[in-house]
């Protein structure tokens, strides 16, 4: 039942053309503005890639959590899944493992590519890929969180970006060292990125939980 | 059905599907044969008979792959442009499959453009990638092909997609000069020309001759592949319709 | 099994919908729910089924077949589809399928002779079509108690028979079915009940 | 009947949370997320501010434009607003406006406040202002055109974002030079700043007869 | 005013729905149009208002009381609802009296009784009470020509009732009404069309 929700989502996502595309595209329209915004200067655009990246991942995971179970609870499958075998939980779990999947992973293995386009030091391409795979854990748990709490209203950009924004914060600092601090002492990176991994247990177990107490709240 | 004018007609002849079919069955193979002749003729130009340059040394040769490479991107945007039109206006069927066979092709060769053109710039700039105006258009059309690629295969109606795409394409048409001129123009903006000169000296003939076949030969590969794209696209629309009918039984 | 609803009250936005409502089903049994528009037949559904708390009084099953909620045995048919519009007719199926756990899915197809369109795309669906597809998940695998909300929304007469038989083969097998429905359903109903007569009064 | 669609949109937005609320908390994340990802350094943030501004400001258009007439489509209004005397074309004007209104309008009035967290030279506060405002007409319209193409998909992310970046591009190059070309040489401002207006009045144009035609397609 | 239907023929996603359709209805004739689901009811509807073009054949109105397209002489009402949760009752009415032009917000509140719910949140209503602000948009300006797609959908019997007047009235001002119906629909229907009869022999 776990793995029938991740194979019909999965599909519809694929199908549909959002998901990993979206946050691609995202991520593309970010990597092609900035040096048209901040202009084309190889050394400037070297030195702020990372936080690029970074920023791209988190943005993209921000604005696609609203849509995490939207579809779902509009058309009432959402509700019917709570009157499944499985608890409600491990449904959410099934969604954050999705969103994960189609969102954050395919952002984080194509961070060499996009890096290539940031003029990004090759050095940094597996650290930086390693990283925001860990830390998108997390962010796509969080998310499923805010997403839950949004669907009573059909935009809930502002407070999504609002409620979301700070439990992001963390893994963007902690991400972001984890991602160069190879370059620097080497324990920062170990030491961010047991971090990164500890956010990501963590929520594993409370993040669910929370959100499908939430969203029990909507089915009233 | 509405009534056809003399012109119409003429044009609903020759451009039916079945009648169609049967010209494309017909004309493939001469394509296929002088695209073969053609690059074989160019590949030996390219990579045995033109000098290697005094200042690139052997690395010019890319320019062969590359260059006609470039040319057929945007050659074959402005043939999706026309598509469009045609579509539009006369709302013929071949016009939509005209246009939506031939993205996938234009986005291959711009592609192929991108690439040679950042193995060539690896040793040339030393980056593969530079955001200078030439490169960020061609980049944003590939874009364009993209988007207009993504609306056939996301709008699941056909009719619909159609139509999507007829307005789309133009408009992306209406946006390559826009583009063109205002990366230019910011480029100037920021940077000075002289960092970046694309080209070395000027083509002496031995390189020219070559590098027109090599035109040529991508020309006459895109006819061909197109040609055989559209033959698929029709033969698969009438098992689609098959197979309709047989749902409904 | 047994179930029964023990003076229900229920209050939404703030109005009192219907108040002491009593009924006791037991296997093989059949309700149909009537009422006015607003009366609160889509709310006593929900409640039955837990999404809803009852502001009063309490709904039991005694006797259950399997040591789980009310809500697990139950399946719930809404006003809204549940369809995926992007994926076929087979496929939305199938996923129904597999959650519920091993659901046949051929019988969920043949329920009401959806196989014609099993490859086609969900969201091309006519209205009742769309309708029979969502109905066929109660085909998929066998749960005791049936809430049908307007089961027969969009259904042409065919389709409205098919819906009978099912119903009437549910309850013969000893199952509980409570439909809402303003139109009339052939089905073998045990009980009627009339929501507006338990309204506290109000419009 | 154009300004009854205005005057329910803004209402339907404002009651709903989404719009200016929306784009200001998208803004406001990114704002928040720039020094943090790219470092505090005051010289680099001054200088690349207007760029990002200007980046934020597309992007939040970019993400609205999907919403712009989904909600209208799936509840059918969309399609009874073809029967009405209005020409379709019209009613995507109104669209746009509200769009406007709602989601560039307030980013451009608020530049000030959020340039100073960027530490943007304050001189450029009005220029920047101005050319946001102008440019964001245009980026509304031609989000129109985009969100109308989405309408078929659920989750149109990626090819929305890839159509709709290359009509952006000059959008954001002449913006960018119409708020900074004060800096240098004051002509550049000037005709800049006349392409964002030339580009605008063509929109006005082109753009509702372009989304017209496509949500005409979209009803069959 | 003559509304006439000529050789229609349609075609959805490859296949033939129906073909050689023929009516003609002069004011103050109902037509019910009625067929399996799938049948293309719906389809039929949406070629007369002009959203889809029908392969073959055409609509014709003629002695049209305005010079404008058919579709800006219909009321149509569709399965969709095209309400707007975030809206009052009152509000959405509104918005539609003012996008038709001067329409009579009153009378559409009015027509289904909604005047007691007129401050109550769109998105709260029930099923019914939904339809029923659906159907009031009939009654908020005068429109030759009613298409109605299965328009007692969720209606109590009250509201049916009123429906069935509310064609009365509008065929006796000389309308057109054409209905797509499973249920029995009590208005004076002149004519039944059974678009089973006209299709190309497929399912
Ligand atoms: C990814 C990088 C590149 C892209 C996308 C690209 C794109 C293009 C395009 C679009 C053209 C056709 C222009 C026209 O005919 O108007 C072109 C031509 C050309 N490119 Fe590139 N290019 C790239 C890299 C390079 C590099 C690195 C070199 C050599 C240093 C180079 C040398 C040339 C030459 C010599 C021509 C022919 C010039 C002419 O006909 O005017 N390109 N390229
Ligand atoms: N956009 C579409 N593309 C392809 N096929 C479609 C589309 N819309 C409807 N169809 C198909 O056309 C047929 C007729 O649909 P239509 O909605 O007209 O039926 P209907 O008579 O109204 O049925 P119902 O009684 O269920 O409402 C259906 O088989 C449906 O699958
Ligand atoms: N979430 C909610 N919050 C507040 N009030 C609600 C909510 N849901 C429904 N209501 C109100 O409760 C009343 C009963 O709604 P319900 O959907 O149960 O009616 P119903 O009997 O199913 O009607 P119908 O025949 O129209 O389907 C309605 O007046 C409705 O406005
Ligand atoms: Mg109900
Ligand atoms: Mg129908």
């Amino acid at each position: 039942m776990f793995t029938a929700i991740i194979a019909r989502d999965i599909r519809l996502i694929l199908r549909q053309g959002g998901g990993a595309g979206m946050s691609l595209g995202f991520v593309l329209t970010v990597i092609v503005m900035i040096p048209l915004g901040i202009g084309p200067d190889h050394e400037v655009l070297s030195q702020i890639a990372p936080g690029i990246m970074w920023i791209a991942l988190l943005l993209s995971v921000l604005l696609s959590a609203d849509r995490i179970f939207r579809a779902d609870y509009e058309d009432g499958s959402l509700e019917l899944m709570g009157l499944g075998v499985l608890p409600l939980e491990l449904v959410v779990l099934a969604k954050a493992v999705v969103h994960w999947l189609t969102s954050a992973l395919p952002l984080s293995l194509t961070t060499p590519l996009f890096g290539i386009f940031l003029n990004l030091d090759p050095s940094l391409f597996s650290t930086l890929g390693l990283a925001m795979i860990t830390g998108s854990a997390t962010l796509s748990l969080m998310g499923c969180v805010g997403g839950a709490v949004t669907l009573g209203l059909r935009r809930g950009g502002l407070v999504i970006s609002i409620l979301i924004l700070p439990l992001y914060v963390p893994i963007l600092v902690f991400g972001l060292s984890a991602s160069v601090g190879s370059m620097g002492a080497d324990h920062v990176f170990n030491t961010s990125f047991l971090m990164l991994i500890a956010f990501a247990l963590a929520s594993v177990v409370l993040c669910p939980v929370a959100a499908a107490g939430i969203l029990r709240a909507h089915f009233r | 059905m509405k009534e056809r004018t003399g012109k119409q007609k003429l044009m609903y002849r020759y451009a039916s599907p079945t009648q169609f079919l049967v010209l494309l069955r017909r004309v493939l193979p001469w394509c296929t044969g002088v695209t073969v002749v053609l690059f074989a003729l160019g590949l030996y130009g390219a990579l045995l008979a033109a000098p290697p340059d005094y200042r690139q040394g052997e690395m010019v040769r890319i320019m062969y792959v590359h260059v006609p490479a470039a040319w057929m991107a945007m050659l074959i945007y402005t043939v999706i442009a026309l598509a469009s039109a045609t579509a539009l206006i006369w709302r013929h069927p071949l016009a939509d499959l005209a246009g939506m066979t031939a993205a996938p092709i234009g986005a291959c060769f711009t592609f192929l453009a991108m690439i040679t053109g950042s193995l060539w710039g690896k040793p040339m700039w030393g980056a593969w990638w530079v955001w200078d105006a030439r490169l960020t258009s061609v980049f944003l059309l590939f874009l364009l092909y993209l988007g207009y690629i993504g609306i056939w295969r996301v709008i699941e109606h056909p009719g619909r997609a159609a139509r999507v795409a007829a307005i789309m394409g133009l408009v992306g048409f209406i946006n390559v000069p826009v583009i063109k001129f205002s990366v230019s123009w910011w480029n100037s903006l920021h940077q000075p020309a002289s960092v970046l000169r694309i080209g070395g000296p000027a083509i002496a003939p031995s390189m020219l001759w070559p590098l027109v076949i090599m035109g040529l030969a991508y020309f006459t590969l895109y006819i061909t592949l197109h040609l055989i794209a559209m033959h698929t696209g029709i033969v698969n629309r009438r098992i689609r319709m098959l197979e309709l009918r047989k749902i409904g039984e | 099994m047994k179930l029964q609803a023990q003076t229900l009250a229920c209050e939404r936005g703030g109005r009192q919908l219907f108040q002491g409502l009593e009924f006791t089903l037991t296997g093989g049994e059949a309700m149909l729910v009537t009422g006015r528009n607003g009366a609160g037949k889509t709310s006593l559904l929900r409640i039955i089924c837990g999404f809803i708390e009852p502001t009063c009084g309490r709904i039991r099953l005694h006797d259950r077949p399997e040591a789980c909620s009310i809500g697990q045995l139950c399946h719930y048919v809404a006003h809204e589809d549940a369809i995926k519009s992007a994926l076929t007719v087979r496929e939305n199926i199938t996923f129904w399928a597999r959650f519920f756990g091993a659901g046949d899915v051929e019988a969920g197809l043949a329920a009401f002779g959806l196989g014609p369109l099993a490859a086609c795309n969900a969201g091309l669906l006519s209205c009742g079509q769309k309708r029979k597809l969502t109905l066929s998940r109660l085909k998929l695998v066998n749960r005791a108690i049936w809430l049908l909300d307007e089961p027969a929304t969009g259904l042409d007469a065919t389709a409205q028979h098919r819906l009978c038989r099912h119903m009437t083969h549910h309850l013969a097998a000893g199952g509980i079915v409570i439909a809402a429905s303003h139109t009339q359903l052939d089905a073998p109903f045990t009980v009627t009940l009339n929501i507006n007569d338990l309204s506290a009064g109000m419009t």
